[in-house]
């Protein structure tokens, strides 16, 4: 009948500027160029090295992506990272079983993220300002237990995840895969994925559909800690031991890659497919300049004008939209 | 309980930042000889290796009055002007580590030379490598100032006498396991017959090892560098890595406390002076230099022997 | 509770009327949270005080107020841009780029002016670019700054080939090294910077822009405010006021290096929101923002001075930052009576 | 209580802060019931809507829903059959119109986009034949003009059958026959059965469909009667007390004493055409004169106008200030020649809402009065706004936020009013007003076209464009289909002008275009 029809032409326009669309292309043209240039960056090896270095940041992302549709942010997901793989190689070290202490980790994670979601759920905190104070507080109670030892060596079992099979693929990408899978049917297919974008869109609107802040604010919170956790073992076990301020920083390479992915920041608006972009976009950026022989002091140039080329190409339809409508009423 | 105010025996040290086990050790050492030497030891520095943040530290260290104060310099420049206000305050000041300005100091505990420690680590490298063949170096921050100055003597030692070496990239690891990682896996990528690599800074050479070994290319590629043999006694056991370097971080951090306490008891370090627990150490009175030793190679012979 | 008689309900609303209106009012200007956060420090002061014989001693308050003076300068600057409902990441390295730009001009051998001159135009620049990009361009300000500080650490790091720059002139060290009344110059030009912002938020028409814009972007350009221009100019400022700190840190550290200013971002961001100026924009104040950034650095200063170890000190501070902000939200009140 | 009663309100009370939002408010809802909700602008009907849909707790008071006490919460007022459309419509802007519509999935895995779609255009369908919005199943909420907004929280409350329907100013921008297709399918609804609350300030919509009145007047019950009972002067007094009554009384009408003294031609433009949107428009806006535009939703009012401030450009045609040729960049240069633009989407691009009352009188307008970039405070002016204009808020501070929809409305015109421009187009200025306020702006339209400015009223109420107008255009399908004056026009030409694009005389000319391609 009419509706579908006309909105079959409607999705095709609407596809033309999807933002995961214009960033596809600005990747295209990063290949197309490396191809030429650098054609070593697509030998099987170095794909493999690829997928494994987007391994963790892809699984962390997609629970940021959560937060971050639920407009949130997260800045504690590095000091998370490094607590729980602190704890895994820890407990693994004393000799406990990886039954043991793989439910651990995810605890852990699960824990630190339900108190992210409490302080703002609760106690109605910012939640970057939340996320600010507990990354400082994991972060020092961490190192203030660690005394700044590091692990210098992991457990066997722990080895074994991160050793590469499957021609230079490891555990990391399956479980990725995986991630990405599962994170698909809970963001469509289940009410609490819808609530998460309509609290994002609007707490407001949200709470007069019987949406409580609670259950999306505890849902993204959470999922990002357990996320972040299973990030954190494939984390170690492929670096093979784990320093007390390890991942400083990492939690802006998430989020960047999770925004380059076209998530709207005040929430409501993302999608995994432009995440998984991000990620790869980053990545295979990281991995280019040095193939490329970029000079070290280049390559954060080279990086900078390249997000921020993909965040003028991805809000482009924004520039020629009749008005500016980021902003959704607040009343 | 009321703090000690201007403590007469208090010695504080500084390093350029705390929670790495370089730094622990050698805080274990200064603790152990400054209790022994009936000093009051407090040891504290930034939580990260950033210059400003040292220096935030020691302007608030600066009101306890300390009776010595030695500080690990992050950059030779940037703490400058905070020790010369400490020493007009009265405060006798050491550099051990890294230095400072001479004038900002009155005595440099050195472990070794920069350029014997740098022109040392291109040995070691160039003897594995036969003297020939690419090398890459993975260093901890671009601006971390005393890394720069063993790099620098690194290169120049391969220029005068290894000439068929060829350097082709310098890259920052920022002290961080996973960067240098990522770092060494694309470099040999980018690098095809790449045959050797120097780790310049604690963090580099075990994410180095471990991207060796985890290319299936143990015994391939050479590494040289600097790293504490926790670290690396896993790598050195298995023959990834044959020769790390480093000295002992506990018996700088002991002799530091040694001159700390002769400093209070106005005496002067003099050449080939033996300080008990550290050894003979070379003095020189003219850049008011203490030097403890020279850099110790750790191998699968004599790693057992170290454990810090 | 149905069954309670509508009669004396009403006298006792009407009696107590004028007490509810009072609180609502002052909930409804949620600025209760500088008070919040002055109460806090204070109790501290006192316990570090009674704990440490060297707190109060005019040496250590002399030596607190340069880094406080140098955060407060970027804090200022942030507290426009959040305001403007933005944030700006690239702050530190703006700082690091105005630095090795002035260690740059003072290799060769430029006078004074020269070196200041062209520290603050770095900065400007960089912020002009932001500006450009988020104002004109009508980019988000987070991606942009995420983008630009990636960008600007980079063109920081190839400028100085990461060295460190030393040897500048005495005259730029003057800002170091020169007191009134053993009170440190830098400290007296941050109070007249922060003058000069209050002027500029409360009592002009670019201010009321700003504040406009941050409350509802569409609505600032449907009232014909000059929205572009305005947000042009925050971010410019924000590069001015990163300049300055910039010329600030070299004099005090003697030395420029790439990375300077790194920890600066989100000290600045804590500093504002600690200060209670909503995070999503609309309202700010140089005040409750002094407030903010001068918290963090007494509490920062008085554990170190009482001997607590690194680690604690860091956790300690960022647990200072939630409580206040929980307090500040508790007092304001339930968002029942304001949705 | 008779059995049959569907809804039972007893002795509702609300404070918010210091304000007594509702007082004591008792009433009750019979199956099949239309029941008309009225007062003034901050009289408590949408707080009482609010209350009811559970969004909201009242202090003290029960409701009762076939005889069962109706716990607080919105699931369990939806779980009890209630629908609601709030008055700002609490849709959700980045998600597309189908999932507004379609809302929540019954069960909790079982969510999916198809099916969202199929009940979305079933509702649609089920409310109107061609509903517009079928074409726009995907688009984002946030992309639709205010109109159009407005008939998803129509539809989304439709969309799922409930046994109480509440509507807080569903019409406020629907034109007549929008109107009209909401009202005959409310009678349809309740013949079957369904109770339906109605909140509305249009009298010609309420006496149409209500079987009771529901008036509120500070929050407490003015009066509940049947239409028969109450005369229009009743009515009246009951909104706004004895001081009410003649306000709200015969409108006083249109004034032609300016357009004596020969009126110049302000704006003038020739042949503006916007693809999709309007063509081949040229109006003549004359000072001292009121022209209003009317028209059916979605004919393009809103574009045109806000292409006269250049928020939008004309694809061709060209635009003269008092004879000047112009082209504006927007909003601010618009004002810059004394021009200046009122929009219809307040929350949206109107007012700052997190901002105080007194800010968002005088806000607008600062530049107008600031002297080298610096502010002149003028907190007495605010005040003189609030008191002028009637608006009811716990004093200039309170924030936007917890003003009624109305005196919002109040708020944004008292603004423009302090601005004091030449040149003024208004969207929808009386939108969710009270009658008495209603006149009351009317009043000061006038005033303003008096002192010489010349006024361009978009309206989509026949008895306001009859009642205001010095001058009539109507839009159909977006091109201009009339042009005329008040004096020479009769509501049924204007009627036969808006619904086919024609009048009586000469048959249908005017280049009518199908909506469906935009
Ligand atoms: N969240 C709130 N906080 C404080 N006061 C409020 C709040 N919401 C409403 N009020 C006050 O309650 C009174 C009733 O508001 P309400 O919105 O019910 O009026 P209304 O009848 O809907 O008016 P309108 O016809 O303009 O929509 C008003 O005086 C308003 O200022
Ligand atoms: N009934 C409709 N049929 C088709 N499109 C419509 C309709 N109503 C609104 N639209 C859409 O909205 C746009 C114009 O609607 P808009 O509401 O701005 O016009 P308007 O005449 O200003 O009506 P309003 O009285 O709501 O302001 C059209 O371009 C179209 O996309
Ligand atoms: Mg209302
Ligand atoms: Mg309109």
């Amino acid at each position: 009948m009419t509706p579908l029809r006309s909105s079959a032409s409607e999705r095709l326009r609407l596809s033309i500027h999807r933002h995961e669309t214009k960033l596809a292309s600005l990747l295209l043209v990063l290949g197309i160029a490396l191809a030429i240039t650098a054609p070593r960056f697509f030998s099987s090896v170095n794909l493999a090295l690829l997928a494994r270095s987007m391994g963790v940041l892809l699984i962390i992302s997609v629970g940021m992506l959560n937060v971050i549709l639920a407009g949130g942010i997260d800045v504690s997901a590095g000091a998370t990272l490094a607590v729980v793989s602190v704890v895994l190689v820890r407990l693994g070290n004393r000799g406990l079983p990886a039954s043991v202490v793989l439910p651990i980790g995810l605890l852990t994670g699960a824990t630190l993220g339900a108190v992210n979601a409490a302080l703002i759920a609760e106690l109605r905190i910012p939640p970057i300002v939340a996320t600010l104070g507990t990354a400082g507080l994991f972060r020092g109670l961490l190192l203030e237990w660690t005394q700044g030892e590091w692990e210098s060596s992991i457990p066997p079992w722990l080895n074994a995840i991160g050793s590469p099979r499957w021609g230079g693929l490891d555990a990391s990408v399956l479980a990725a895969a995986l991630t990405v899978l599962a994170a698909t049917w809970i963001l469509h297919r289940t009410q609490i994925g819808r609530a998460l974008f309509r609290f994002g869109d609007s707490p407001i609107a949200a709470a007069r559909i019987g949406i409580s802040p609670r259950q999306p604010i505890y849902f993204a919170y959470i999922s990002l800690g357990i996320l972040t956790a299973i990030g954190a073992v494939f984390y170690a076990a492929q670096l093979g031991a784990v320093q007390g301020n390890a991942a400083n920083g990492y939690e802006l390479t998430v989020i960047a890659a999770v925004v380059l992915g076209g998530a709207d920041i005040l929430g409501g608006r993302g999608s995994l497919l432009g995440t998984f972009l991000g990620v790869l976009l980053l990545c295979s950026l990281q991995q280019a300049l040095v193939l490329l022989h970029v000079a070290t002091f280049w390559q954060n140039i080279a990086t900078g004008l390249i997000v921020l080329l993909g965040v003028i190409l991805s809000s482009a339809p924004r520039l020629h939209r009749k008005l500016l409508l980021q902003q959704s009423p607040s009343a | 309980s009321r703090l000690p105010r201007n403590s007469k025996t208090l010695f504080v040290m500084v390093p350029k930042l705390v929670g790495i086990p370089y730094f622990n050790s050698a805080r274990d050492g200064a603790s152990q000889e400054a209790s022994r030497l009936g000093l009051h030891f407090f040891y504290t520095g930034p939580t990260a290796a950033d210059a400003s943040l040292q220096v935030d530290v020691i302007a608030g260290l600066l009101a306890r009055h300390p009776a010595v104060l030695a500080v690990s310099c992050d950059d030779a420049n940037a703490l400058t002007p905070v020790l010369r206000r400490a020493r007009r305050y009265g405060i006798p000041v050491l550099t051990w580590d890294a230095d400072a300005q001479p004038d900002a100091r009155d005595w440099f505990v050195s472990q070794v030379e920069d350029e014997t420690l740098g022109r040392h680590v291109m040995d070691v490298l160039a003897e594995q490598l036969g003297g020939r063949g690419q090398y890459a170096i993975i260093t901890g921050s671009l601006t971390a100032s005393n890394l720069n100055a063993w790099l620098f003597w690194m290169k120049k030692q391969q220029q005068e006498k290894y000439p068929e070496m060829q350097l082709v990239a310098v890259v920052p690891g920022n002290d961080d396991q996973q960067q240098s990682f990522v770092q060494a896996q694309s470099l040999l990528q980018a690098y095809p017959n790449l045959r050797g690599f120097i780790g310049n800074s604690s963090a580099a050479p075990p994410a180095i090892a471990r991207a060796i070994e985890q290319a299936g290319l143990s015994g391939q590629i050479a590494m040289a560098g600097l790293s504490t043999p926790n670290l690396m006694r896993h790598y050195i056991e298995n023959k990834t890595v044959k020769t790390i370097t480093l000295w002992d971080p506990g018996k700088l951090g002991k002799l530091t406390a040694a001159v700390a306490a002769m400093m209070l008891r106005h005496e002067t370090p003099h050449d080939g002076m033996d300080v008990p627990g550290v050894g003979q150490i070379r003095v020189f009175p003219e850049t008011r230099k203490i030097v403890m030793g020279s850099p110790l190679d750790f191998t699968r012979e004599n790693i057992s022997q170290y454990w810090f | 509770m149905t069954s309670s008689s509508p009669a004396s309900l009403e006298k006792l609303v009407n009696s107590q009327s004028k007490f509810t209106k009072r609180i609502m009012e002052l909930r409804l200007s949620g600025n209760l949270q500088p008070g919040v956060v002055t109460l806090l420090v204070l109790f501290f002061c006192i316990y570090a005080s009674y704990r440490s014989g060297d707190f109060w001693s005019a040496l250590n308050w002399q030596l607190l107020v340069q880094p406080l003076a140098e955060a407060g300068l970027v804090s200022l600057g942030m507290m426009f841009v959040i305001a403007s409902g933005g944030i700006d990441l690239s702050v530190g390295a703006i700082v690091g780029v105005a630095a090795v730009t002035a260690g740059i001009a003072a290799q060769h051998k430029l006078p004074v002016q020269a070196i200041e001159a062209a520290a603050l135009a770095a900065g400007m620049l960089c912020g002009a670019f932001n500006g450009l990009l988020i104002g004109v361009l009508r980019l988000s300000s987070i991606l942009v700054t995420l983008g630009s500080m990636i960008l600007f650490s980079g063109v920081a790091l190839a400028l100085s080939n990461g060295n460190s720059f030393a040897g500048f002139p005495d005259g730029l060290l003057w800002w170091n090294d020169a007191a009134l009344l053993g009170i440190p110059v830098e400290f007296f030009l941050f109070l007249a910077i922060a003058a000069v912002a209050a002027v500029l938020l409360h009592y002009t028409l670019w201010g009321h822009y700003v504040i406009a814009i941050g409350s509802n972007r569409v609505a600032a350009r449907y009232s014909g405010y000059p929205v572009a221009l305005t947000l042009f100019g925050v971010y410019t400022l924000q590069g001015l006021l990163c300049g300055t700190t910039g010329i600030l840190l070299v004099a005090r550290l003697a030395s420029a290096r790439a990375d300077m200013g790194q920890g600066l971002m989100l000290m600045a961001i804590a500093a504002v929101v600690l200060g209670g100026a909503p995070i999503v924009g609309g309202a700010a104040s140089v005040i409750a923002t002094l407030v903010g950034v001068a918290a963090f650095y007494i509490v920062q200063d008085g554990l170190l001075l009482l001997d607590v170890p690194p680690f604690v000190q860091y956790a300690l501070t960022s647990a200072m930052l939630l409580v206040a902000v929980a307090a500040g939200n508790l007092l304001r009140g339930s968002r029942e009576d304001r949705q | 209580m008779p059995p049959s009663s569907l809804l039972e309100i007893n002795g509702i009370w609300k404070h918010y802060g210091a304000t007594a939002a509702l007082r004591d408010v008792s009433a009750s809802l019979q199956a099949g019931e239309i029941l008309a909700l009225m007062g003034h602008n901050g009289a408590g009907k949408s707080t009482l809507v609010k209350i009811l849909a559970g969004s909201t707790r009242q202090d003290f008071g029960e409701i009762i829903v076939q005889g069962k006490a109706l716990p607080g919460g919105v699931r369990e007022a939806r779980a009890a059959g209630i629908a609601v459309i709030y008055q700002d419509l609490s849709l959700f802007p980045k998600l597309t119109v189908a999932e507004n519509i379609a809302g929540e999935p019954a069960g909790r895995f079982s969510y999916s986009f198809r099916a969202s779609k199929r009940i979305a255009a079933a509702t649609l369908e089920r409310i109107e034949r061609h509903s517009p919005l079928l074409s726009c199943l995907d688009r984002n909420v946030e992309e639709l003009p205010l109109a159009m907004k407005q008939r998803v929280a129509i539809a989304r409350a439709l969309a799922y059958d409930s046994r109480i329907l509440i509507l807080d100013e569903p019409t406020a921008a629907l034109s007549l026959q929008d109107t009209d297709h909401l009202l005959t399918y409310l009678r349809k609804l309740a013949r079957g059965g369904v109770g339906v609350i109605f909140v509305s300030h249009r009298l010609s919509d309420v006496r149409r469909i209500s079987d009771r009145y529901l008036v509120l007047r500070d929050g407490a019950v003015a009066l509940s009667a049947t239409p028969a009972e109450v005369s229009g002067n009743a009515l009246a007094r009951a909104m706004f007390g004895e001081a009410g009554e003649n306000a709200a009384g015969q409108p006083g009408r249109a004034v032609g004493v300016t357009r004596s003294n020969a009126p110049r031609d302000a704006l003038t433009v020739r042949n503006a055409t916007r693809r999709g949107e309007f063509s081949n428009i040229s109006v003549t806006l004359r000072s001292g004169e009121i022209t209003v535009l009317t028209g059916l939703t979605g004919s393009g009012r809103t574009e045109f106008a806000e292409s006269l401030v250049g928020l939008r450009h004309f694809d061709c045609g060209e635009m003269r200030i008092s004879g000047k040729l112009l082209s504006l960049s927007g909003p601010r240069s618009a004002m810059s020649h004394g021009l200046v633009y009122v929009p219809e989407d307040r929350l949206r691009s109107g007012l700052f809402v997190r901002r105080s009352t007194a800010e968002n009188l005088v806000g607008a307008t600062e530049h107008l009065r600031a002297r080298f970039g610096f502010l002149i405070r003028e907190t007495d002016r605010a005040a003189a706004g609030v008191s002028d204009f009637g608006i009811r808020c716990q004093g200039p501070h309170a924030t936007l936020e917890t003003l009624s929809g109305g005196n919002q409305q109040k708020v944004l015109l008292a603004r423009w009013h302090m601005a004091g421009a030449r040149i003024l187009v208004l969207d929808e200025p009386t939108a969710g007003v009270d009658i008495s306020a209603k006149t009351e702006i009317h009043k000061r339209l006038r005033e303003w076209a008096a002192a010489g400015a010349a006024l361009l009223v978009i309206s989509s109420e026949t008895d306001e464009v009859l009642d205001l107008a010095n001058r009539i255009l109507v839009f159909h399908a977006g091109s201009l289909v009339l042009d005329n004056l008040r004096t020479e026009m009769n509501r049924e030409q204007l009627m036969a002008a808006m619904l086919h694009g024609s009048t009586p005389a000469e048959q249908a000319s005017a280049p009518a275009r199908a909506r469906s391609e935009s």
